[in-house]
């Protein structure tokens, strides 16, 4: 008998177990062993079948609507010929309702804002991940008066002024149980931090490419996240066609906005001429 | 002597501005957004000098608020070694500027000047770009000599204004320091970034001196005179 | 000090006092009708707050609690490899009831003890102070308990870097009631859990909550409420627990008993099969709910 | 453009635009005639202002009297997606009278106070210092602890200010006709108010203090989307309405009312929130009568009014756009204005307005009086587009319009 | 009531000024642009930190809305993109208050502490403007601040500080000799749209003269910073 999947699961109902042994011909004989891997929104962990049983299952880790996928066969890996031939498919649970959680993964692609620029390195502040969700559920704007800062590129930060009263609720209630000692929550609008070295800017000619002639403090970048990084910054990288400064304004931002011209250069309406490290568009 | 403050129009009139080629000088903000329209943004002494075919308008503000550009020549205080370089640093609460420990004269990878935190450096700015941090040399890169650049050592600095540093900088016969010379033998060093360093004969001397330079940005030259024999006699000397 | 940062109006204001309410006057509700097992109805709604990556809405008789989730968003200083899990609790500054609290541990000292006893014999109630800085004992409480039980249900390696907030906002709670700190973690708890699951941060398993009363008749009470289930008679003894499940694997991820008297294991247990029975009914409740808003 | 390359558009969504350049997102879609948030330019927010939280205030409960609470008013607005919810609670302050011989000190203050009365008299009657106000808390829900944000701090202080200059709160309004709790022939506890039996004595109604209510707002928001203080007021307003008094009395059994009366105040009952009621208070609130909080006026709203300028280097082809099915579905403005002259944004909602919009114009019209003088607060902020004339005047009509709107909705 | 002012009055700051004006007294000192914190930077633009500070006790929420009103506009008059990741700080101090001898606490002097917020911003504005151009801080226009009120009477007067219907503090930007727009308006009270705009154009002319003042202040303090070229 096989086993039947459920279409829609929620947090914590089992999809499939690991191993699929049954055989789908009619004569009951085991013919192909099925193996499911945990792919997004699936974990696999140990589930009670009974008293001192358990077996390993596939379960969901969301809500939402589940997928499977047969995963091409890996040559390598084949099983010797006494072994049944394993089908590995891959599990996975989708949900359009919610976005994903946006956290930078390597490999992402993401969209960052210069922020601060020196003879060897970009310092950036990620904005979204993927093009699709903005890392923060909150930008912040407005939390420091009435107005948001003029001017608009500019990111609202929140100093809402050292640590008067008040503060003391923070540590009560995380102090006990925050295992991890010396992080302090983000303010408000405050977003993961990123750093782009000046030999991950361009894939040709590294020992010619100068921060300066790349970014400016205020540009929005398209890069690739190389490295999850140490505890201050990500790791990204910026050294492939279409990544590079997909937004920017002349005069270090006081100017008007800036259009590709080519690989290492934008132009403004006006004919103001900047060099930068250009994504090129698509 | 002309002097504006923001809100005010600019003195020339646009036909004179279009005649021919001009350069803007700080204090007047031309606004890439607006048609480069020109504000004047900052109170000071305007000027407008005509050439044959350009012509410059300049406002002469005075402040404590020191913003660098290549080829200035500073007095700044070294605040640390680190890897390869120095931190220097050109004005309070400003971030700091870096000097290679290459820029110096006989410099090798081996042979490292030896500066200790919070000693003096006479430098020129090498290069600048707003957006990252300021490099210094103590020596003239062409001749490789350091050419009056480096350590300064004995002496002592004096904050002034701005535009009373540029004053006795670019006014090689300024009455302030005529004044001085005539009464005692001085070493000094003008950093555009509104510190003066100067050293006497002796530590009364160099005080006095100190307090001469600094007293002078508030007088008159006509009062410079009065004000040496003042502090003289104050200090026995 | 006075606040600074608050606007707590000028400092010679005295608390108001209300007289205890005549009792022919004193008409309290009457319970809402409870579901065959037990339970009372509530409604739930999920993604009501739009500036969070989860939410949900819970209202029960008269208590309504609205939990946000944040997260997984940034943290700054440290290199963690995995997500932080915080619980910040919010009970309206204004609702007095929850200082009452008989809960035994929830006042200081002795002396305060006898003062709260006091105030409740008489039945005198005053206002809050407004513009408190500091946590109250009963929002320390239901932080913890609700940090501590959520704790092993979130995987928090998929999110490093970064820390997952769980904020709980008791707006209103039912005063006719006598809602004891128990039920309202229990309804806490059942709210935080459907608010992260909203959030799309991936969970081990859903936890759901149940609360039970033993009474001293040994009978088991699932979600008690004040009036139909009546008050505890004079030195009798009365055991109220709650606890968490996660139960797909059927493990106990939160436990808190109750009591003035000493108990004993077999009592231990009987009101935690009722807690367990009650957090299966949640359970399934919940599930139906979120299958029917895909 | 007189270069020869080309534009090739990068597209991004319209979420992360609104964050990435938030100036960029608006225009674009202002040059269309569309809001990013969807709206038509001088569509308001809807507001959908829920039945007050009955349950939780004392004296207006419908199941009968809350005998634990202690809310004297309250309110839960909707305002688009925002939330709100606005709890009012009182307390007591002393003020002397001037007949009170007891004391030294008193008398000393009394002549202070005196001399202060004086002066308030020769004052007009609409002097400041005949109006209250009430004391708000705010609190905004963005997933942050500490202290409160400088927004929050702002928007309390701009309510404290707003309802005290709008002059709806006199201090009349907050002054105590105490009663009196005592025993009658037949030794029943009874107790009496001076508005409500002519027959008694007033002289019994000679107290040596006088007691007003101060009032506390607290106010919670959740989903915030834009600038809250127009929502924020509006919660406030209608919490105010449905606020009830308690009628007050003195306790004759604990008569030594020159006995300290700030036991009361003292630290533990800070602490604790619960007072002995034994020990103190002379001066209790009866649990069940009660009368309506008396405002001379209630329908005071605040607009605020987002004015920006269409920058034409931003704009989009709209020949592009109005072929887009989508498109046609939306209300599109299409409003000819003049030249110069900003656009009116009503409820500024989102980033890419908030971020960008740098002048407001924040008006509150008294929309039920005859006179003229029809205006009680307009605040401009500029620096942002230029305020003109015309726009203010709009900002003026437009505000007028949501306060009758919200008149006959609340 | 006359303004009376003193330009660079203190010797630390970037800039100062100390103004007089219908019975207030401010000081306001500038300290920058200098490196900003790591969390006050931002990438582009100057971050702007107005900091008051009233006559008797610490700062609380009031001086927190008063600062912001200030900011609001302020961000717009200084070129903050020549001063990109710096921090500008305006101090103001309130020396003296109408109400000298009492601190705003007592439950009469509230109503008081709310009508004062407008002639207390009124000379901290126009002292910030003095300050900042000594300062050297370079910004688009001139700007000052007046205050009206309409008498119960009906009739406009400047200053008016008593007993009013409506009073109206208007800051206007100057540039070009010329009043260039409204950057901030204040009206409480009750008042009609055509007081209103009466009270704006006042505003207009009266800025122009105030202007010329300030300019006259501002000119001499710089004739003394040069005074060594004479």
């Amino acid at each position: 008998m096989s086993v039947e999947i459920p279409r829609v699961v929620v947090p914590g109902q089992p999809i499939v177990p690991e191993f699929d042994t049954a055989s789908h011909s009619a004569d009951h004989t085991i013919t192909q062993a099925r193996k499911y891997l945990s792919g997004p929104g699936t974990t696999l962990s140990k589930i009670p079948t009974g008293p001192n049983e358990e077996v390993n299952a596939i379960v969901a880790t969301l809500k939402g609507k589940t997928v499977i996928s047969p995963k091409s066969k890996d040559k390598t890996s084949s099983a010797s010929k006494d072994e049944l031939p394993v089908n590995e498919f891959l599990v996975s649970v989708v949900n359009h309702q919610t976005p994903r959680v946006p956290l930078p993964k390597e490999g992402d692609y993401v969209l960052c804002r210069v922020m601060k620029l020196t003879s060897r390195q970009a310092f950036v502040e990620i904005l979204s991940v993927d093009n699709q969700s903005s890392i923060l559920a909150d930008s912040g704007v407005g939390s420091n008066g009435s107005l948001g800062m003029a001017g608009g590129t500019s990111l609202v930060a929140n100093v809402s002024s050292g640590s008067v009263a008040g503060t003391s609720v923070f540590s009560q209630a995380v102090g006990a149980t925050n295992a991890s000692l010396g992080a302090h929550p983000a303010d408000l609008g405050e977003s993961f931090r990123g750093l782009i070295r000046v030999q991950d800017i361009r894939a040709t000619e590294r020992d010619k490419t100068q921060v300066v002639e790349s970014f400016m403090p205020g540009d929005i970048v398209r890069a690739e996240v190389i490295n999850i990084g140490d505890g201050a910054s990500y790791y990204l990288s910026t050294a492939k066609n279409e990544l590079g400064v997909v937004l920017s304004r002349s005069h270090g931002g006081r100017g008007d906005m800036l259009y590709p011209l080519d690989y290492e250069t934008m132009v403004s309406v006006s004919g103001h001429i900047e060099k930068r490290k250009v994504a090129k568009p698509f | 002597m002309s002097i504006i403050i923001p809100g005010d129009q600019l003195p020339v009139d646009e036909t004179t501005l279009n005649s021919k080629k001009l350069t803007v000088g700080p204090s007047i903000y031309v606004d890439p957004l607006l048609d480069n329209q020109m504000t004047i943004s900052n109170a000071g002494i305007f000027t407008h000098k005509e050439k044959k075919t350009k012509q410059l308008i300049t406002v002469e503000s005075s402040s404590k608020n020191y913003i660098p550009a290549v080829g200035d020549l500073i007095v700044g205080t070294v605040l640390g070694g680190f890897g390869e370089f120095f931190k220097v640093s050109l004005s309070n609460y400003k971030p700091p500027a870096i000097l290679s420990y290459m820029a110096f004269e006989n410099a090798t990878k081996k042979n490292r000047p030896n500066l200790k935190t919070g000693s003096l450096v006479y430098a020129r700015i090498s290069a600048y770009d707003p957006n990252i941090d300021v490099e210094l040399e103590c020596f003239n890169p062409t001749t490789g000599k350091a050419e009056g650049f480096g350590e300064l050592t004995g002496g002592t600095v004096v904050e002034v204004d701005l535009g009373f540093a540029r004053y006795l900088m670019f006014n090689e016969n300024n009455p302030v320091l005529e004044h001085l010379s005539k009464k005692c033998q001085f070493e000094i060093a003008i950093g555009v970034n509104g510190k003066v360093w100067i050293k006497g004969g002796d530590l009364v001397t160099t005080l006095a001196c100190c307090q001469y330079i600094e007293q002078a940005q508030r007088l008159a030259s006509g009062e410079l005179e009065q004000l040496l024999k003042k502090l003289w006699k104050q200090h026995n000397i | 000090m006075s606040d600074r940062r608050r606007i707590t109006g000028p400092e010679s204001a005295l608390p108001l006092v209300f007289a205890p309410t005549p009792n022919n006057q004193s008409t309290t509700k009457s319970p809402q009708e409870k579901t065959n097992s037990g339970i009372r109805n509530f409604f739930i709604k999920t993604g009501i707050v739009s500036n969070c990556n989860g939410s949900c809405f819970l209202e029960v008789d008269n208590t309504t609690i609205i939990v946000s989730v944040y997260g997984a968003k940034p943290i700054r200083g440290s290199s963690v490899t995995s997500a932080s899990f915080s619980v910040m609790t919010k009970v309206s500054n204004n609702l007095e009831e929850l200082s009452n609290f008989t809960s035994s541990d929830l006042s200081h000292s002795k002396e305060e003890k006898e003062e709260q006893k006091l105030a409740k014999e008489d039945e005198y109630v005053t206002t809050n102070q407004i513009g408190k800085t500091q946590l109250s004992l009963v929002e320390q409480k239901l932080s913890t308990y609700i940090q501590t039980a959520f704790l092993p249900s979130i995987l928090l390696e998929k999110y490093p870097k970064s820390s997952i907030e769980v904020f709980i906002n008791i707006l209103t709670n039912d005063s006719h009631t006598n809602s004891s700190l128990l039920s309202l973690i229990t309804w806490c708890a059942n709210c935080t859990s459907l608010a992260l699951v909203d959030s799309g941060i991936e969970l081990k398993d859903m936890v759901s909550t149940g609360i039970a009363k033993l009474t001293d008749d040994q009978t088991v009470v699932i979600d008690p409420s004040y009036s139909n289930e009546g008050r505890k008679t004079v030195g009798g003894q009365e055991v109220r627990a709650v606890a968490s499940y996660m139960s797909v694997t059927d493990t106990v991820v939160g436990l808190m008993i109750e009591s003035e008297e000493g108990v004993n294991g077999e009592m231990i247990e009987k009101v935690i099969d009722g807690c367990n029975t009650m957090a299966r009914e949640i359970r399934s409740n919940m599930n139906g709910f979120l299958v029917s808003t895909m | 453009m007189s270069e020869e390359f080309q534009l090739k558009p990068v597209s991004f969504s319209p979420e992360v635009l609104a964050r990435i350049a938030p100036e960029l997102s608006l225009q674009r879609h202002l040059s269309v005639g569309v809001r990013p948030c969807l709206r038509s330019f001088q569509e308001f927010k809807s507001v959908q202002i829920n039945p007050q939280l009955d349950s939780i205030n004392r004296y207006t409960s419908n199941q009968g009297i809350s005998s634990k609470s202690t809310v004297l008013g309250s309110s839960n607005i909707k305002c688009g997606n925002t939330i709100i919810f606005c709890t009012i609670t009182g307390g007591f302050i002393e003020t002397l009278l001037p007949n009170d011989e007891a004391d030294e000190n008193v008398k000393e203050y009394e002549k202070i106070y005196e001399n202060s009365e004086k002066q308030e008299n020769n004052q007009q009657d609409d002097s400041l210092s005949n109006f209250r106000t009430v004391y708000p808390i705010i609190e905004i829900e963005r997933g942050r602890t500490g202290a409160p944000t400088d927004e929050e701090m702002i928007i309390s202080q701009t309510l404290h200010d707003t309802l005290l200059n709008s002059k709806i709160l006199p201090k009349e309004s907050l002054e105590i006709d105490l009663g009196l709790k005592t025993v009658d022939k037949d030794n029943n506890e009874i107790i009496i108010y001076p508005n409500e039996s002519k027959d008694i004595d007033s002289s019994l109604f000679q107290f040596p203090r006088k007691y007003s209510f101060v009032l506390y707002a607290s106010i919670q928001v959740f989903s915030r989307s834009g600038p809250i203080l127009d929502a924020a007021w509006l919660a406030l307003m209608i919490a105010l309405k449905s606020t009830k008094l308690p009628c007050v009395y003195f306790d004759e059994k604990n008569s030594n009312l020159l006995n300290d009366i700030s036991s009361l105040s003292s630290k533990k009952s800070v602490k604790t929130g619960v007072v002995n009621a034994k020990s103190g208070s002379q001066i209790i609130c009866d649990p069940t009568k009660s009368h309506d909080l008396k405002l001379n006026n209630s329908d005071l709203y605040t607009t605020t009014i987002g004015l920006i300028e269409l920058d034409k280097d931003f704009s989009v082809e709209i020949e592009d756009v109005e072929n887009n099915e989508d498109f046609k579905a939306l209300s599109v403005d299409k409003h000819t204005r003049n030249e110069g002259e900003p656009i009116l944004l009503c409820d500024i909602e989102g980033d890419a307005e908030e971020n960008a919009i740098g002048s407001r114009v924040v008006v509150i019209p008294d929309i039920n009086t005859e006179d003229d003088d029809n205006l009680v607060s307009v605040t401009i902020i500029g620096g942002g587009s230029k305020v003109t004339k015309q726009s203010i005047q709009n900002s003026i009509g437009l505000a007028k319009l949501r306060s009758k709107n919200l008149q006959q909705q609340s | 009531m006359e303004l009376d002012a003193k330009i660079g009055v203190l010797n630390n700051a970037g800039g100062s000024s100390e103004v007089s004006l219908n019975g207030i007294k401010v000081v306001c000192g500038i300290n920058g642009p200098m490196e900003a914190r790591p969390r006050q930077e931002l990438p582009t633009t100057c971050y702007l930190e107005v900091i008051i500070r009233p006559a008797i006790g610490n700062p609380t929420v009031r001086e927190k809305y008063m600062e912001d009103k200030i900011k609001n506009f302020l961000n717009s008059v200084i070129i903050g993109n020549l001063y990109p990741r710096q921090v500008i700080q305006v101090n103001l101090q309130i020396l003296e208050k109408k109400n000298n001898n009492s601190s705003y606490t007592s439950d009469s002097d509230e109503s008081a502490a709310t009508e004062d917020v407008l002639l207390e911003l009124n000379c901290c504005i126009n002292s910030a403007f003095l300050a900042l151009v000594d300062a050297n801080i370079s910004i688009y226009k001139a700007f000052n601040s007046n205050i009206f009120t309409y008498t119960h009477k009906g009739s406009l007067v400047k200053d008016g500080l008593s007993e009013a219907k409506s009073r109206h503090l208007v800051v206007y930007g100057i540039k070009n000799n010329k009043v260039d727009e409204l950057l901030y308006g204040e009206n409480v009270g009750r008042f009609s749209e055509k007081k209103l705009f009466m009270a704006l154009e006042r505003g207009e002319k009266e800025s122009m003269i105030l202007h010329s003042k300030l300019k006259e202040l501002s000119v001499e303090s710089v004739k003394q910073k040069f005074v060594y070229l004479s």
